[in-house]
């Protein structure tokens, strides 16, 4: 399984890099991803998921070839 | 319907008209529309400049959704929506929605909501250059239905 | 502040623009903006004209009353009020309301509460030239908060 | 007393003329000064009052000098 995962923003910057890939055995949820990515840095506090372009919880399952998204709240408009 | 994203400074008032000049004559009675505009301050300190980051593919998306959620709660004629993306200057347009309608209710209903859901959905963020030389992430939108 | 009563069209986006040439820069965030435009039916007959009638000096006094109403309940950086007189054809913007504020809640509401305001209290009667060529009154305008 | 007496739109179609001066004995209300002044037609409903170009009511006393002025719900905007 291979996962793209993007970053945006002040979490882009706290986590040193936009994009990442990932491969996985099996299905994992958002916040697992984010652990196994970044194991010294806990999740601020806030922080949106987009998987495929759509807003997703924390724990959904993530599947093959699927893009999933971590960015702080949002300050448009 | 239009929605886009421009990294060129808009007028939106010419938007607008040539927007409209587009438009069916006649069958419209109100338009409703909302500009932001960035100010030169913002929590007591000045902003000389400011860059809008946003997530190409889903902005689009996410906009699209909005508007068509609007348009599912009212009965619009048409919508006009701009946001500037990338480095902006105090006095640029940053958001432009216009919503017209054959009602007034429905013109300011569905501009306002998409105005509020756009700040809350939108995957757009804010980075402030401070006139001291400080650069800062905009942490969080406010909630423009409250006082 | 400017209000004013116009017997001659105007673009409401152009007025706007020149209007807000003269505005002090980078103090307003936000700006909302309502225009009611004239259409060619209502209430199921087409129209082919219009006859816009006001009380001379009653419809400014009102009209400046309002707007300050909307200045005395939100902190807004300024308003203007174009309201057309006289004889006017489909297509024809009839009422400008746009309010400058520094946060968008504000002038959202302001500019909805001046629209309102304006249907309800402002001295104008408008008489229609039908399409059957039958000239009737407008016999009263509905509340633009109701569904 | 001198009372200026102004109608509007269908009002002063209804009326037929737009503009009346009335000098009376002693103040009147407004709608004894309409009835005075259009003893054959009834006050429409939803009428309104304006007294020196401000809202009054139906029973607002009228003074010398003063500009009373009846006219249909407005249909501005």
């Amino acid at each position: 399984m291979s996962i793209k995962v993007r970053y945006f923003a002040s979490l882009k910057e706290r986590v040193g890099h936009a994009d990442a890939e990932l491969l996985l055995p099996e299905p994992l949820s958002a916040s697992q991803i984010w652990q196994q990515l970044n194991p010294d840095l806990a999740m601020p506090e806030g922080v949106l998921v987009a998987v495929n372009m759509e807003y997703a919880g924390l724990d959904t399952l993530v599947k093959d070839n699927d893009e999933l998204a971590f960015f702080p709240p949002v300050t448009g408009g | 319907m239009s929605i886009s994203l421009t990294s060129q400074a808009f007028d939106p008032w010419q938007s607008l008209a040539e927007y409209q000049a587009q438009q069916l004559a006649g069958k419209y009675g109100a338009t409703a529309v909302f500009v932001g505009t960035m100010r030169d301050f913002n929590q007591g300190d000045g902003v000389v400049g400011m860059t809008l980051e946003h997530y190409p593919g889903m902005t689009e998306k996410q906009l699209a959704l909005i508007v068509e959620q609007a348009n599912q709660q009212w009965v619009l004629m048409d919508t006009l929506l701009i946001h500037r993306i990338g480095d902006v200057v105090p006095d640029d347009s940053l958001v432009l929605v216009a919503a017209w309608s054959a009602h007034r209710g429905d013109a300011f209903d569905a501009c306002r909501f998409i105005m509020e859901a756009l700040k809350k959905q939108a995957p757009f963020w804010k980075k402030e250059r401070l006139a001291s030389g400080e650069v800062r992430w905009v942490e969080s939108n406010s909630n423009g239905y409250q006082k």
